[in-house]
């Protein structure tokens, strides 16, 4: 079901890219995408029954069944890229706006 | 039905309800806004998945300081005359 | 007229996904065991480079990896390249706010703030201080890291901020702080090519698992990680404060 | 001695961190940077080498083998070119160019799809603070945001596959993936196509590419025109001859989608009035030729295009960017006659444009040679009329602006009456010399085709009797 979501996610934050030319808005979407795809890794990495991957007092033993450790360590990359980059494409988002006094890419024009 | 799955189907009716908001909403407020609710929820798909680690991360990460770069971007910008 | 070609597009994408991933996984099911001599089963055994028997919190002496968390053990140790990659990907998100933002003019007062609010934030400041502190150092048996836990610093510096109207970081200091970071991390990686013959080869003891002392190299890389993660956002914080506050 | 080929990468990153500590001497250490990495990249071990010391397909590796060697090496030369072609405008990126650097010789030695992922990003990241220089952030965003599309999609693609087969190193890939059914390959296959596509500058994708390209300057365009695309290109090679061959179906839908991509980059080019502009859309029609040549499993031509486009498009956005700061514009008919007051550029760009086309006797006949040869040897000759076709179209346009540069003509006064105003080089020494140089390297080769070949690939094309090179490494993997 979670999986279901989580790639419905990455269809409305396409939708959310596509549909407006705000860039914050645009932002938003970006971030919504990629919120999508981290849950749709961690569904894939998902056992059925399976344990926090972390040894500890209830779960002692590497025997037991653990959920995938790989796919939670490529999403923790991923969050931290995201994080990059909306801070990156935020800035730019203040330099347009300081340089057309407009958040509105389709108030700009073509040419800049 | 156990548990597991009532709380998944919660969670997932959530996620879309929210993205759907952040998405579709007209103010960038409001966008910024529901996009932190759509990562909280994200927290407690990551933690029902057993997923800790993620869970806190994007707790600190993506609902913290996400939504804070974003509302610093925005705002000064009631006085420029525009939509929140 | 946008707005529908947008979902149409978006509709049709949506379609071929769901077509897609159906044929090779169940969309409302999970996995119901990893795969067979996959890389993740042999992280959570932690027998990459040979058989060494069930791995017993608390009891283990010297195992692969050293890390009770298995998500550590795969973040500092198995994919530690990655994460080496990924700070360079936060580093230069960094670099490049300051860059861009640095060329905007700064100044004006930010709105004053009151007393209390100025007392409480600062018994708070410590407090998450060490909080993060806490969370990258016991990163490889609890949930948590050197990415939250870097966080949380630069969440803390967030909190004097919005707390205090006269309050400025030292730019410059954390980037020299990142800057040393980072090159810890590499210098760690060639002294495990010259110690042990393989880039940021695990070159320590690891101890027993579950131990504070028990991670090899691994409490090194995520103390380096939080350092650099927390100045790296602070400092995009702090660029994004010196921007806002012209407009 | 050889070293350890992680150097390529360890080295760049490390003083990249370095150069933001001392921000003071930071050009000197980009130079010092770029010139180690110019000349260590001779001196690496082939072979799979392990990271962090586990057992090769569990943990990373870094796999150098005569492939990713043309690649690096490729690389790593044209950074250094560009640095001396434009040193003044690249200092102030010192740290980005670095760690830029790190990242395309990680993009390209990597054995592992994630930590491509990691590598792309980080090349990707400074590339957008790159194209900031263009001073056009609308533009920059727009780039941001097709290239996050793009990881997305990448990500996306990445971890069906690893659903399926529970690793992310590509040789253990590509042998799992060939159990699998087309059926289930599909959509991954065209996912990661997808988010490779944009930096190799595909269609779907290359919406980026005018906005970025159209405002670089002479250090700017030739980062993104030739080193960035060729890392692309190398990484779009990779995966789509060895890694992740694709089936019929994929393999048609790529190759047409690369080849509409050739044929649209020309006519867009041909319909050009600015310089870059003509420039950016023959850039966008070579990339298609070789990740046409890449999916159909011509490694071998599809390297010799991918090296002349780098050589060639390195000498003429420096060229056309430096024309650009120097007279204030960059249509071609207000820049008639400037190669008149630059005599040695304007011989460099004259090279470059007719190797490009494919005249005899320059580097760019041999490739074209070399595709159409491979091309005929299958029995297709559909491709090779397309490509003729282009190669015409690309002629026209090159021979029509080189006359121009040349001989003024009416329109042409502007210019000449700009010619009093300061001194008329538009380089400095080491930029000039640089440009030569590679004007050469582009006639020897030319007229020594069997020895550049050789050069290229060592063991008798890329593509031998043994298949990939990739391939080589399981068999051998499989004697142990």
């Amino acid at each position: 079901m979670i999986k279901f979501a989580s790639l419905l996610l990455i269809v409305i934050g396409l939708y959310g890219i596509l549909s407006t030319r705000n860039v914050i808005k645009i932002l938003v979407g970006i971030n919504v995408m990629e919120i999508g795809i981290n849950i749709f890794i961690i569904a894939i990495g998902f056992v059925n029954g399976g344990a926090a991957p972390i040894l500890s007092v209830d779960n002692p033993g590497s025997l037991l069944k653990f959920v995938d450790p790989v796919a939670q360590a490529l999403v923790l990359t991923s969050i931290v890229i995201g994080l990059g980059v909306t801070a990156l494409g935020l800035v730019f988002a203040r330099k347009i706006h300081k340089k057309h006094g407009t958040y509105d890419l389709s108030e700009i024009g073509g040419e800049s | 039905m156990n548990w597991f799955n009532i709380l998944e189907a919660g969670v997932s009716v959530l996620l879309v309800a929210v993205a759907l908001a952040a998405v579709l909403s007209k103010k960038l407020l409001v966008s910024i806004i529901f996009l932190s609710a759509l990562s909280m929820m994200a927290v407690s798909a990551f933690a029902l998945l057993s997923a800790p680690d993620v869970a806190v991360t994007e707790a600190v990460i993506g609902s913290g300081l996400v939504t804070f770069i974003f509302v610093a971007s925005i705002r000064n910008l009631g006085k420029a005359g525009e939509k929140l | 007229m946008k707005r529908v070609f947008a979902g149409l597009l978006a509709v049709a994408f949506g379609v071929v996904l769901l077509l897609g991933i159906s044929a090779s996984t169940g969309l409302f099911s999970y996995n119901e065991e990893l795969l067979d001599d996959s890389a993740a089963s042999h992280y959570i055994a932690k027998d990459v480079n040979g058989d060494t028997g069930e791995i017993i919190f608390g009891e283990t002496m010297d195992a692969e990896t050293g890390s009770a968390n298995m998500v550590t053990s795969v973040i500092a140790n198995y994919r530690s390249f990655d994460t080496l990659g990924e700070v360079t990907v936060l580093f230069l998100a960094a670099l490049g706010v300051s860059l861009l933002a640095g060329s905007m003019d700064k100044g004006r007062k930010r709105r004053k703030s009151g007393f209390i609010l100025k007392v409480s934030s600062g018994i708070l400041f410590p407090l998450m201080l060490v909080t993060g502190i806490y969370i990258f150092t016991h990163g490889h048996l609890t949930p948590g890291g050197g990415f939250p836990g870097g966080s949380m610093i630069a969440s803390s510096f967030l909190l004097l901020y919005l707390a205090d109207e006269n309050f400025r970081a030292n730019v410059r200091g954390f980037k020299i702080a990142e800057g040393i970071a980072g090159t810890l991390y590499v210098v760690l990686g060639i002294i495990g090519l010259l110690a042990g013959g393989y880039f940021l080869i695990n070159f320590l003891p690891t101890g027993v698992v579950g131990n504070l002392f028990s991670g090899g190299i691994i409490p090194i890389v995520y103390v380096i990680i939080g350092l650099k993660v927390g100045s790296e956002i602070t400092g995009i914080i702090t660029d994004m404060f010196n921007e806002e506050v012209k407009a | 001695m050889m070293f350890n080929p992680v150097l390529l990468i360890a080295i760049p990153l490390g003083l990249a961190f370095i150069a933001v500590i001392f921000k003071k001497i930071q050009k000197w250490i980009l130079a010092l940077g770029i010139i180690v990495n110019a000349v260590l990249v001779f001196f690496v071990e082939k072979g799979e080498t392990a990271i962090g010391g586990f057992k090769i397909p569990f943990g990373i590796s870094l796999v150098l083998d005569d492939f990713s060697a043309a690649g690096v090496i490729l690389i790593n030369i044209l950074a250094l070119a560009a640095i001396v072609i434009a040193f003044k405008k690249a200092e102030k990126f010192a740290p980005v160019i670095l760690a830029g650097l790190a990242g395309m010789n990680g993009m390209i030695l990597t054995g592992d799809l994630f930590n491509l992922f990691v590598f792309m990003e980080i090349t990707a990241i400074s590339a957008y603070i790159l194209s900031s220089e263009g001073r056009k952030p609308a533009q920059s965003f727009n780039y941001l945001v097709i290239g996050s599309v793009g990881s997305v999609f990448y990500l996306l693609g990445l971890i069906l596959l690893y659903n399926q087969t529970g690793t992310l190193n590509m040789v253990l890939m590509t042998e799992k993936t060939g159990f699998l059914e087309q059926t289930v390959l599909l959509l991954p296959v065209l996912l990661i196509f997808v988010g490779i596509a944009v930096e190799a500058k595909l269609l779907p994708m290359a919406g980026w590419v005018r906005g970025v390209l159209g405002n670089s300057n002479s250090y700017t365009g030739v980062m993104f025109a030739s080193v960035y695309s060729s890392a692309a290109l190398f990484v779009f090679g990779r995966i789509f001859s060895q890694v992740l061959v694709p089936g019929t179906t994929v393999g048609i839908v790529i190759i047409t989608i690369a080849l509409v991509t050739f044929a649209a980059g020309q006519a867009s080019a041909f319909r050009s009035k600015s310089l870059r502009q003509v420039l950016l859309y023959s850039s966008i029609a070579q990339s298609g030729l070789a990740a046409a040549l890449f999916a159909t499993g011509f490694v071998f031509p599809a390297v010799l295009v991918v090296v002349n486009n780098a050589i060639g498009k390195l000498i003429m956005f420096s060229a056309a960017g430096s024309l650009e700061e120097k007279y204030g514009t960059d249509d071609y008919i207000g820049l008639g006659g400037a190669f008149n007051k630059n005599t040695l550029t304007g011989i460099a760009f004259t090279i470059a444009a007719l190797s490009l086309t494919g005249l005899p006797l320059l580097f760019g006949f041999y490739a074209k040679l070399n595709v159409l040869a491979a091309y005929l040897n299958q029995g297709t000759f559909f491709v090779p009329a397309v490509v003729l076709l282009g190669t015409i179209v690309e002629g026209a346009y090159f021979i029509k602006i080189l006359i121009k540069l040349w001989a003024p003509g009416k329109e042409g006064e502007w210019a000449d009456a700009d010619q009093s105003v300061g001194d008329k080089r538009i380089f400095s020494y080491t930029g000039t010399i640089a440009v030569i140089l590679a004007a050469v390297l582009v006639v020897l080769s030319g007229l020594l085709p069997d020895t550049a070949g050789k050069l290229i690939a060592p063991e008798g094309g890329l593509l031998g009797d043994d298949g990939p090179a990739i391939s080589l490494l399981i068999q051998k993997g499989g004697d142990q």
